[in-house]
């Protein structure tokens, strides 16, 4: 590491702004679109320097990138955020480097300095790693496979498998369910038509006034067998108008019905 | 190999291998450049003769391929442990307790139709067989059993197949379905009337 | 050639040559039956040493492809097959010589986040995948390479990365805290000389 050593031979004045391309300001726009973030501008700049990533002057290169930037802002270019964050640490730490040490502080700027280093030269070893990777012998593009090849084929063949076990439940299910199967309906509590007609006529005959259909079920039931008798009464009372022997009243529908005597 | 491979034979085995389909010698020229082409197909089918792959010539044509007679290498079976479906266990049932039996017969039996690969599966097992026609209207084909069924259930014949009255002592006839439906219908009236009418 | 060819060799050959995709002993056993399939895989790639078309293995998988300096001849077009950005290629170096990695280990190299789409275009190559969750705090997934990465970048296995044995000797593989202990333990060298004397 350099860092101090070279630090004071150097003359701020005399860092050169390097994008990677061309130094025209129209295209810097797209230059620090084209950096892949803070560290990728760092290592190029850094590069420019043409040392090892060991030997590098971490104090040049925070000078390089803070003109970057400035240079940047001064053309009015937006610089994204993470390039400002970076400016302001990398100012930081050029102070730390050129003042008297503080020894109460920690990491030590020369410490930070050598972790920026380190950072910068394993960026650029995968970079590199990278492009002799892509640069290999490829399939399909430098070497390669059969095109049409006849290919393997497993045929699966289905070892079926059942225990006796369940054989006979299935057999005992199947019989199960074609069992006869008997059915007792149990007798419901209904009043049938006819015993309507008759009581209906019956009661009928004993009163001379309007009475409501209520009043000729048969009393004391409940439930289904009042419903029933409702409904048996209500079609005998039907039957015997249309027979002309009752007279039938209702208001309105749903309103109480009346029954009495014909005429 | 001792002999160091002449280059341009080499080319021409490599873009045979690489082609999507056999070459001509023009085919292969474009690729290659000059040389004499058929010269090195020959001397690459003398390489390759009685080995793995073999160089052929279809027409007018060449291609690599893999020596005919290890073709039936290519192909490999698996067997794969497999559970029959219900309604293959069921229809084997009754094809065991009643064969020889018409698929006419066994949907009666069953309740419900059985779809043409019930049958092919059980077949596939090796476990049914078709047992002749019945001699009634339309000489319906009829299924039986065969050894293997017997052999893979470890019955040493269909005697030995449990009867009626050993599955209602084992409590096979006691069906989980009708014993629910009891316990739910308890409660209520209406619903077992239209329930019976539905299993009816 | 005078010799007779070896018939489990020759069946080796048979079904790597058919074969659709490199393929593991395993599967080439599978195929051709009990034998010694390393030895025959060792003799088949001497056979075509040098020829057109070259046994390789890639990882623990093997198969045949067409010699490397001949692709010139066989180049479709001067496309790539797959154009990468540069994130998605350093991306792709980083997993291949650190795997496994997290994400997070990756944008730290890199020092940005990774977009979106760069792992997808990796994962979608088929040449990274998941490989597990690290057991720290809030257990990160991780990336490894495929088998088909080796396959794709004709690599016989992750000892073949290029530069790799100089990239971990000069401790660019390691993690910059461990680097940096390193460098602070190298001023101390000494010492430690000192304290080993000691010891003995």
């Amino acid at each position: 590491m350099t860092v101090m050593g070279r630090a004071a031979g150097d003359n701020p004045a005399a860092i050169r702004l390097h994008p990677p391309m061309d130094p025209d300001p129209d295209t810097l726009t797209l230059d620090i679109d084209g950096w892949e973030g803070p560290l990728d501008l760092l290592l190029a700049l850094a590069r420019s320097q043409k040392v090892d990533l060991k030997q590098i002057s971490i104090l040049a290169l925070v000078e390089q990138y803070l003109a970057y930037v400035e240079q940047a802002r001064a053309l009015k270019l937006e610089v994204a955020a993470d390039y400002l964050v970076m400016a302001a640490w990398l100012a930081y730490l050029k102070s730390a480097l050129l003042l008297p040490r503080d020894p109460e502080v920690e990491p030590s700027p020369e410490e930070l300095a050598l972790r920026l280093q380190l950072r910068l030269e394993r960026l650029n070893a995968m970079r590199e790693a990278g492009a002799r990777l892509l640069a290999r012998d490829r399939l399909g593009r430098d070497v390669f496979a059969r095109t049409a090849p006849e290919g393997l084929r497993t045929v699966r063949k289905s070892l079926w498998q059942a225990e006796i076990y369940d054989l006979i439940a299935a057999y005992g299910q199947i019989n199960a369910r074609n069992r006869p199967v008997f059915h007792v309906v149990h007798e419901r509590p209904v009043m049938t038509l006819d015993a309507a007609l008759e009581r209906v006529s019956r009661l009928l005959g004993e009163s001379l006034d309007w009475a409501t259909i209520e009043t000729f079920l048969p009393p004391g039931f409940d439930g289904a067998f009042r419903k029933s008798a409702l409904a048996s009464s209500f079609v005998a009372a039907l039957e015997l108008a249309r027979l002309g022997k009752a007279e039938l009243r209702q208001q309105s529908p749903f309103a109480p019905l009346y029954l009495k005597a014909a005429g | 190999m001792s002999e160091e491979p002449d280059p341009f034979e080499r080319a021409v085995e490599a873009v045979l291998f690489a082609a999507a389909e056999p070459l001509t010698l023009d085919a292969i020229r474009a690729h290659v450049g000059e040389g004499d082409v058929r010269q090195a197909l020959d001397r690459i089918a003398a390489f390759h003769a009685g080995r793995g792959i073999e160089l052929v010539r279809r027409g007018d044509r060449w291609h690599f391929q893999t020596a005919g007679d290890l073709a039936h290498l290519l192909r490999r079976d698996r067997e794969e442990p497999r559970k029959l479906s219900r309604a293959a266990i069921e229809t084997l049932a009754i094809i065991a307790y009643h064969e020889p039996v018409t698929r006419a017969e066994i949907e009666a039996i069953r309740g419900v139709q059985i779809s043409k690969g019930t049958l092919d599966v059980l077949m596939e097992a090796g476990w049914a067989r078709p047992a002749g026609r019945r001699e009634t209207p339309g000489r319906p084909l009829t299924y039986a059993t065969t050894p293997d069924f017997l052999t893979h259930f470890g019955l040493a014949s269909r005697r030995d197949l449990p009867g009626i009255d050993d599955l209602r002592a084992a409590g096979l006839l006691d069906p989980i379905d009708l014993a629910l439906a009891d316990a739910v219908l308890g409660d209520s009236d209406d619903e077992e009337v239209a329930n019976a009418a539905e299993d009816a």
